[in-house]
């Protein structure tokens, strides 16, 4: 594998290689060069297959990582590419020309991030979130709770417990509270 | 009288006047030129009319001696009628070509010398005159086709004189070889001397000469140079050339008849009638019109030619009259039909078939027009009818079968080119280039008109005048003059006339045929109200109806096979045409017509075999006792043509469907019943003894059955509204056919009132239809849907008539099912009635499909402001509803009479208690069950009327979902492919095996004749090898 | 007894459609339809209790919990209670556990296509106020604030047993003429409608889906 | 005589190989004057009666001998007729190779095939 | 004759009364029988009753439109319809119903009348649900009237008569007359139709609940409903009584027609727990498969 990565290393810019597993190798790439390096995977490394394509807000970087994971089913061998983006205008190229199931992904991306994949089909249809007018709810800078309140109607009385010490002093009382 | 030899002096003397002396003439010249025609044409009719009052033929001997020193013209009654006719056409010719002679004056001399010609050619008796006159009527015409001077024209030209000029070779030596062994040229003599014409010498002789003579009429394969002379010469001279010409050579041919030997007698029918079928069969891939007629003229020619060798020579027609209409029927109507079709043409600017559309913006010529196609189709009124008739008759007499098939099957390639050009006129887009003249229309309007007269002469001659067969045509050309009487009235004068024809023919009807007046007459009146609602002159819709309503009435009184076949043909046509105007593209008409000519056909063909076996067309006897299959397979399955029975039912659906919407009820409902007529006619005449047993009858039977499935089958796979109607009579008609095959009381009875049902329903279906279309303006089911809100009164109608057409109790239609069955296990015929049952469950199908995807489901955002059918289309559904309803109630008020009127044939199986009916197997009480069954139904409905209170209506999207809500109606409603399943079950049954079979043969007789008329190559030499070809083979045909 | 209809606009004004589709759905209002008196409608009572058809439809992970139900081990058909697959016909919703807002629009949907009377069980505990989804930007809270709920069966999930427990407490309910919570809804009706509008943004239904 | 027959037989065939395999027409018309010629030849040698002379009344003949002394004299008036239309013939045919040859520039009979099916 | 009428009208009402409770008394039996099969102890044997109460006892209903409302009505009378033209009980007065007023033929195609009512109303309540299930109803149902019609026209043969009293007369007289053993091929026939007329698995995708909710009755609820339930009664009670008239030799008296009609319900319930379901186009083809070739069978061997 690591072969692969040199052959790689030759004509992108891959930094960050980092081996999570025997089988799973992560590397980020810039994004300009993005796009083009999953072609060239798809199409003469045989990574047929697009198993994911996510979205992590590293709202303090003022990012977007994108992470694209492939997966090459000769070796048994995948992939993931994490790509840096801008967080205030988040766009990318779209690669539902190379796998049509992408558009899902990115139709999820838009509604949950508000990442934009331009031409990218229905990309702007509702996704799970019929109607959504506030800021994409999985944007860290949403605060879920204080919507929650403000839109439904939370019934009052309610107690929350750590399930686990909750469980633990209900099923062993003796211990008493702490531990 | 003038003597006949004064022809030949004044018009050379003419020509030669005008030629030398045209300077001075000036404006005599035209003058001159007509008084001289009228001269010739003046000459011949007062020996006419001596010849006909029983004055004896006349002899002229040029310079005073006998034959045969000397030359001898004959005027008899043949002669002085074909030269009366010939220089009529003559002077009808000329002044249509009087602006082609405008400037030039070699174009009159030599027409007089051509006209002088032809006349000499009938009269003279004498061989080597007939060469001469030959060749002068050919040069001049070489020099008259040149006069134009296309480069066309002149390779034509050319190719003509070589042909013609091997042919007077091979006519000078023939001649001068039967002159060397009877030494004589008086054809008279020769003849009467034939036994001097022996050896091989006198073999070849005859066939040098019959060689020669065949080439001058044009016959296959040795008439390549004549097609380009119809094409490339001007229209006028073609049609003198189609019409004079060839009838003078024809009539040459005919003087030498006897002179053959038998053989070579057979050979010349042989070739005369090939030249018929494959002149048609090449004629079916031609597209310029010059050249169709070409094709056409010498068709007719060789028919001419083989039928007089085949009636005259092999086997002698007694009777002078029979051969006047075959024979003089024939010429006069080919040389008036095919001039006048010429003297169009030369109006009209394009080449093409299709450029000829332009007619359509002149309708009086569009009407001649199609009366010169109908004439040379051998339609009525025309006096090729007549000879068409007459012509199968005699030939089946003779029991020359394969030869009336040949003729047969040329007529109906004919009548396929013919009336695929008529469509293409109609349908095809309009042109513009054409130039009218009042000198070229005088002639095309008197030709047409004398054809009328001479076809009623024949009539008379052949019937017996009969006032009845005429009227029809008489009212609907009235009509038709009454031009600028708005549609409605019309339609209503058309009710009135249907209504009063019916008044006094109801009075001379009896039993089965006052029923079927019935059918015929009120119930198309009734029908006739929807066409109220059209706006509109509608020319000839009308009149069209007019002539096929009082035709149905004559095919009911008409007491010889002759009056049943012209009211048959009539109709068939008058349909044909009818049906043209309602669609928008010509095959179908065309389908429908080629299908019901052959139909006739088969009719005519089984007429003429009883004709033949009987001896007299009397209809109450068909055939005797050995003759009957062939009589009985012949009728029936004309019939069956007519009824749309599976195999050749590919014409109906598109007849029933794309005919206009106010005329589908009448031509399904009422139209198809006359194929009934006919299947029950034939039953009834072919005499009981064979009829009630052959195992015939089962063949028909499964056919009908088959019928009665497969159109229930296709109707349930249909989109189109109308082509499900279409489809669902095939079927209904189907059960007809099996009711009728089953010759018994119960099944008769059945069928009868079958068919009543069924005009009733489908009538109420096709009127509904027409009203939605109107309303809607398409016929796609799935496009409809949810329209009981807007038509409630429609949707009452088809509802009811849907229950009725698949035999739900309690209404009428259930009776027709009860009769069915009882009548086919009576007769044991157990498997065709599990069969008809299957047919009757999938028409179920349908007729759910129907009313579903029109009038419920989901209501189109598009059709959301239609408004009711109108008026006219409700008024006759609902009056139909009320007979349904009250043949429900009491059914016995039809079933009785009908079942009356059958106990007249065959002793009645069916019994009655009360209301109750009784058959040898069931019961039926039709009162009682609508009694309970209304009964039955008011319980409930009452209960759930108590809570209508509770009841909130809703719209149409308010429906159970969950997940989505519904996205438009056009998604929402169910109905495009409603029976995918049936489709993957049983589609196969559907694959359209019969228009696949139709389309092969179809396209094998085109290709066919693609390959064939590769002889005529266009080269001049080649046509002279041909020639030279014929010879030869008429040499190894002929034995010598 | 309850509200007089009349003070109330009988039509809806469907705003949520689009003009060219308001004629599909119909816009009537729903009306609040008395009971009878006395022992008839006791014994109607008795028969709507004994013969209780459920609308099979999932809403959530409580709907695995629903199948058991119609097993040899449980047999709920004893009581009378029968899974029916259209609205139209049930005479009770099953709320299965945490909604969503998508869910809770077909869920009312399907809801106000039943026919009077008609009730509603709502399972677990993120049916009462969110549950374990309390804070999460799509799950509702409380679900009596959008329709009128007859029995809340607490867990997460709650077993069968406890199912059958609810819908005998339902039969209880129905016998004694309490669950009329069709009526609540159309008195109510107004109110029910602006929370549901509330949190239900792009509203492209009829106001009330008869 | 018999040799004239055959001779004109043998112009005969000669004209038809002419018109049958000459593609140019001004040697197809010279074919057809050819076999007129031959017809002509066997029109008159049929008519020939060995020892008889041409059929023209000279002073001296009885009306009643004619037919012993003549050869039959008909043959010799259609020669005579047939000679004159064939001369027509050849005439026409040769105005049409002009005319055709005005239009076409080409006398090859294999041109003339714009006409054709 | 004003007596007579209203007389054999009361018959037909008692007749009736008898086939309506008997009727539902057999569907809740067969409900408990198939959950006893399934292991279970089943609804009550009175559950149909309870529910039809329960559908009449809601207090809405919507309508879509007229022959919305008039489907279900079809249907009921479409169904008593067919149950009065059927002698029920031989011999008897009170059961011998409207049987006079037409013969085996009227009742074949009596059933098509609320088979249409039915299509039309479900037809217009504009569900594509409902279009789509009758669309597949109607179908089948053509594919399992031929092997039914070639049974019935093998039983025409048999007993020269479409009078259902005449064959079960020719039936009486011992258990060896019934068409079941004189004519089995024709009885078998007929009794596959019935498979497909009962529309229980495996010829049930017209309802298939869990694809087009419930087929035909989609939108239909509330008393609307309660019509239909009834009508599956009397529908269902009168098929087998015709069955039972034709090849088990009819009934004389009420207990017989119980015993028979359970015995003839209980095939098909017995098919329908132990087989899953044919898509149409299979029942299609099914049905014009083997039964038919059984009920030609039964024709030619009859008309030997």
């Amino acid at each position: 594998m690591t072969k692969l990565i040199d052959r790689l290393k030759a004509n992108f810019r891959i930094k960050n290689v980092t081996m999570q597993r025997a089988d799973l190798i992560f590397l980020t790439v810039p994004e300009k060069q993005a796009v083009s390096l999953i072609t060239y995977l798809r199409n003469q490394e045989n990574f047929s297959h697009l198993v994911f394509l996510t979205a992590v807000d590293w709202i303090e970087e003022n990012k977007f990582q994108l992470n694209y994971m492939l997966h090459n089913h000769g070796f048994n061998f995948s992939l993931g590419i994490r790509v840096m983006i801008n967080r205030q205008k988040p766009v990318m190229t779209s690669i539902h020309h190379l796998w049509e199931h992408a558009s899902t992904y990115q139709r999820e991306l838009k509604e949950m991030f508000g990442i934009d994949f331009p031409g990218s089909p229905e990309i702007d249809q509702n996704f799970i979130l019929e109607g959504w007018e506030d800021i994409p709810p999985l944007r860290r800078d949403f605060d879920t709770l204080k919507y929650s309140e403000r839109t439904y109607f939370p019934r009052t009385g309610r107690k929350s417990h750590d399930p686990r010490k909750f469980m633990k002093s209900k099923i062993y009382p003796e211990q008493g509270e702490e531990r | 009288m003038v003597e006949p030899i004064y022809l030949f002096i004044i018009l050379p003397v003419a020509a030669f006047l005008m030629g030398s002396l045209h300077q001075h003439l000036n404006r005599w010249q035209v003058f001159i030129f007509f008084t001289v025609l009228l001269f010739s044409f003046y000459l011949p009719i007062p020996w006419l009319i001596h010849l006909l009052k029983g004055g004896s033929t006349a002899q002229v001997f040029t310079a005073g001696f006998l034959p045969p020193i000397s030359i001898n013209l004959q005027i008899g009654i043949e002669e002085a009628f074909l030269m009366t006719i010939i220089n009529l056409l003559g002077i009808m010719g000329a002044f249509y070509l009087l602006h082609h002679f405008r400037g030039t004056v070699y174009g009159p001399i030599l027409y007089l010398v051509f006209i002088m010609g032809l006349n000499g050619i009938i009269m003279t008796r004498d061989l080597f005159n007939l060469f001469v006159f030959m060749e002068i009527t050919s040069i001049s015409l070489y020099s008259l086709i040149t006069l134009s001077g296309s480069s066309e024209n002149l390779t034509a030209g050319f190719k003509y004189i070589i042909a013609s000029g091997i042919a007077s070779i091979l006519f000078l030596i023939g001649t001068i070889y039967l002159y060397y062994l009877t030494g004589t040229l008086n054809i008279d003599v020769m003849i009467a001397s034939g036994y001097k014409i022996v050896g091989p010498a006198g073999s070849i002789a005859l066939i040098m000469l019959l060689s020669a003579i065949i080439v001058e009429l044009k016959q296959f394969p040795v008439n390549g140079w004549a097609l380009d002379i119809y094409t490339a010469s001007d229209p006028g001279i073609a049609a003198i050339i189609a019409g004079g010409s060839s009838s003078a050579m024809f009539f040459a041919a005919y003087k030498l008849l006897p002179l053959w030997s038998p053989s070579l007698s057979s050979i010349i029918a042989g070739i005369g009638i090939m030249t018929y079928v494959l002149m048609n069969l090449m004629g079916l891939k031609q597209v310029k019109a010059n050249r169709l007629l070409g094709y056409s003229s010498i068709a007719q020619i060789g028919l001419l030619v083989g039928l007089s060798a085949l009636l005259l020579h092999s086997t002698p027609v007694t009777g002078l009259t029979t051969i006047w209409i075959i024979l003089g029927g024939l010429l006069i109507n080919h040389l008036l039909a095919k001039a006048g079709l010429f003297w169009i043409s030369g109006l009209i600017k394009g080449e093409s078939l299709s450029s000829w559309s332009v007619l359509r913006k002149y309708p009086s010529l569009l009407f001649i027009f199609a009366c010169l196609l109908m004439a040379l189709a051998g339609l009525p009124p025309f006096p090729g009818f007549w000879v068409k008739w007459n012509i199968a008759m005699q030939l089946a007499q003779h029991k020359q079968f394969l030869w009336l098939g040949f003729i047969m099957l040329g007529t109906l390639l004919e009548a396929v080119y013919f009336f695929r050009w008529f469509g293409l006129i109609m349908k095809s887009e309009l042109t513009t280039g054409i130039r009218v003249r009042i000198s070229s229309l005088l002639p095309i309007f008197t030709g047409t008109f004398l054809m009328f007269f001479i076809s009623l002469t024949m009539m008379n001659l052949l019937s017996g005048f009969n006032f009845n067969m005429l009227l029809p045509i008489l009212i609907a050309t009235l009509i038709f003059a009454l031009k600028l009487i708005p549609g409605k009235l019309k339609a209503l004068m058309t009710i009135f006339i249907i209504m009063f024809y019916f008044y006094f023919l109801l009075p001379e009807l009896s039993g089965l045929y006052r029923l079927f007046a019935i059918i015929f007459f009120p119930l198309s009146a009734l029908f006739m109200i929807a066409a109220m609602n059209k706006p509109g002159y509608r020319n000839g819709y009308f009149e069209l109806l007019i002539l096929i309503v009082l035709s149905l009435g004559n095919l009911l009184t008409s007491h010889t096979s002759l009056q049943f076949f012209y009211s048959w043909e009539v109709i068939t046509v008058a349909t044909y045409l009818i049906i043209l105007r309602g669609v928008k593209r010509f095959d179908t008409a065309l389908l429908y017509l080629v299908f019901s000519l052959a139909g006739a056909l088969m009719i005519l063909a089984g007429f003429s075999y009883s004709y033949a076996v009987t001896g007299s067309t009397f209809l109450g006897i068909l055939g005797s006792s050995n003759s009957q299959i062939t009589i009985y397979i012949l009728l029936v399955g004309g019939f069956l043509i007519k009824t749309g029975a599976v195999g050749v039912h590919i014409w109906l659906p598109g007849a029933y469907a794309e005919t206009e919407d106010d005329f589908s009820p009448i031509i399904s409902a009422i139209l198809s019943k006359t194929g009934i007529l006919g299947l029950l006619l034939v039953l009834l005449l072919m005499g009981k003894s064979f009829a009630a047993n052959t195992e015939l009858n089962t063949i028909l039977g499964w056919i009908g059955v088959l019928t009665a499935f497969l159109g229930a089958l296709f109707a349930i796979f249909q989109e189109d509204l109308k082509y499900m109607l279409a489809y669902s009579s095939m079927g209904q008609v189907g059960y007809i056919v099996l009711a009728l095959a089953l010759y018994s009381h119960l099944g008769w009875t059945a069928a009868l009132y079958l068919a009543f049902n069924h005009i009733f329903f489908k009538g109420i279906l096709f009127l509904a239809a027409a009203g939605i279309i109107q309303r809607l303006g398409t016929r796609k089911m799935y496009e409809m849907g949810g329209l009981i809100n807007r038509m409630p009164l429609s949707f009452l109608a088809v509802l009811i008539s849907i229950i009725a057409l698949s035999g739900v109790p309690p209404l009428s239609g259930f009776g027709s099912k009860w009769l069915l069955y009882n009548a086919l296990l009576e007769k044991e015929w157990y498997l065709q009635a599990a069969l008809a049952f299957f047919a009757s469950t999938v028409a179920f199908l349908y007729c759910f499909r129907l009313i579903h995807s029109i009038f419920l489901g989901q209501e189109k955002t598009r059709f959301r402001q239609v408004k009711e059918a109108s008026l006219w289309f409700l008024i006759p559904q609902y009056v139909l509803i009320a007979l349904i309803m009250l043949i429900s109630l009491f059914p016995n008020i039809i079933i009785e009479p009908i079942a009356q009127v059958m106990a007249d044939f065959i002793p009645a199986t069916l019994s009655w208690e009360g209301n109750t009916l009784m058959s040898s197997l069931g019961y039926w009480n039709g009162n009682v069950i609508m009694i309970i069954t209304m009964g039955v139904f008011m319980i409930p409905l009452i209960g759930l009327l108590l809570r209508v209170r509770s009841m909130q209506k809703v719209k149409q999207f308010n429906i159970v979902y969950a997940a989505e809500r519904p996205d438009k109606p056009e998604t929402t409603h169910v109905a495009h492919n409603f029976f995918p399943h049936y489709q993957k079950a049983l589609g196969f049954l559907v694959t359209p095996l019969v228009s696949k079979f139709w389309a092969a043969v179809s396209e094998w007789c085109h290709t066919i004749a693609g390959v064939l008329r590769n002889i005529y190559t266009g080269n001049g030499q080649t046509y002279a090898l041909h020639i030279v070809f014929m010879v030869v083979l008429i040499y190894i045909l002929a034995g010598v | 007894m309850l509200k007089n209809q009349e003070n109330q606009p009988q039509k809806l004004a469907n705003a949520g459609l689009p003009e060219h589709e308001k004629y599909l759905f119909c816009d009537a209002r729903p009306r609040i339809r008395h009971p009878f008196k006395g022992f008839w409608e006791k014994f109607l009572n008795w028969a709507r209790a004994n013969s209780i058809w459920m609308l099979a439809y999932g809403t959530g992970c409580g709907a695995i919990e629903l199948r058991p139900l119609m097993t040899a081990r449980y047999d709920v058909f004893r009581y009378g209670i029968a899974p029916r697959p259209t609205p139209r016909q049930s005479s009770v919703i099953i709320i299965g556990g945490y909604c969503s807002v998508k869910t809770l629009k077909r869920i009312i949907r399907s809801y106000e296509q039943m026919q009077n009377p008609k009730f509603v069980l709502a399972l677990g505990s993120c049916t009462i106020n969110g549950g374990m989804y309390w804070d999460s930007y799509n799950t509702i809270n409380r679900i009596d604030a959008y329709i009128p709920v007859d029995i809340y069966i607490a867990g997460c999930m709650p077993r069968p047993e406890a199912i059958i427990a609810g819908f005998k407490k339902l039969k209880q309910l129905i016998k004694s003429g309490k669950a009329e919570g069709a009526n609540l809804y159309a008195e109510n009706f107004d109110w029910y409608k602006a929370n549901q509008k509330k949190i239900i943004k792009d509203w492209n239904m009829p106001d009330y889906n008869w | 005589m018999r040799e004239m027959a055959f001779l004109g037989f043998a112009l005969v065939l000669l004209g038809f190989w002419a018109m049958l395999t000459r593609k140019n027409i001004l040697r197809i018309i010279i074919g057809f004057t050819i076999i007129d010629s031959g017809i002509h030849l066997i029109i008159v040698n049929l008519g020939y009666l060995p020892g008889r002379t041409a059929p023209i009344l000279e002073k001296g003949m009885r009306v009643g001998d004619l037919s012993k002394h003549f050869v039959d004299p008909i043959p010799s008036a259609l020669v005579l007729t047939a000679i004159v239309i064939g001369l027509a013939v050849t005439a026409l045919m040769l105005v049409y190779a002009v005319r055709i040859y005005e239009r076409k520039r080409t006398l090859n009979i294999d041109k003339y095939r714009e006409l054709k099916w | 004759m004003l007596q007579e009428t209203v007389t054999i009208i009361a018959y037909a009402f008692i007749s009736l009364l008898v086939i309506t409770i008997y009727g539902l008394t057999l569907n809740g039996l067969v409900m408990k029988i198939v959950a006893r099969v399934h292991g279970r102890f089943g609804p009550p044997l009175w559950q149909p009753f309870i529910d039809i109460i329960k559908n009449n006892a809601k207090r809405t209903m919507i309508y879509h439109g007229t022959m919305f409302f008039l489907g279900p009505v079809f249907r009921i009378a479409g169904g008593i319809g067919t149950y009065l033209f059927i002698p029920a009980i031989h011999g008897s007065e009170v059961f011998a119903n409207f049987s006079f007023s037409g013969d085996l033929l009227l009742v074949m195609y009596f059933f098509f009348f609320g088979q249409l009512g039915m299509a039309l109303g479900a037809g217009e309540s504009g569900h594509p649900y409902s279009a789509i299930a009758v669309s597949r109803g109607l179908a089948q149902m053509t594919a399992f009237e031929v092997p039914f019609a070639l049974s019935v026209i093998s039983l025409a043969i048999q007993y020269q008569t479409l009078s259902i009293t005449g064959i079960v007369s020719a039936q009486q007289g011992g258990i060896l007359h019934w068409t079941v053993f004189t004519n089995p091929l024709a009885t078998v026939a007929a009794l596959i139709a019935l498979l497909g007329m009962n529309m229980h698995s495996p010829f049930d995708i017209v309802l298939a609940p869990q694809e087009i909710p419930i087929g035909p009755p989609t939108e239909f609820h509330s008393a609307y409903l309660g019509l239909l339930q009834t009508n599956r009664a009397i529908f269902n009670l009168a098929k087998l009584v015709l069955f039972m008239n034709l090849y088990f030799g009819g009934a004389t008296n009420i207990l017989i027609l119980i015993i028979k009609t359970f015995s003839i319900y209980m095939l098909s319930v017995i098919v329908g727990v132990s087989f899953p379901r044919f898509r149409t186009e299979q029942s299609i083809r099914f049905f014009l498969g083997i039964p038919t070739i059984l009920g030609i069978l039964a024709v030619i061997f009859q008309k030997l």
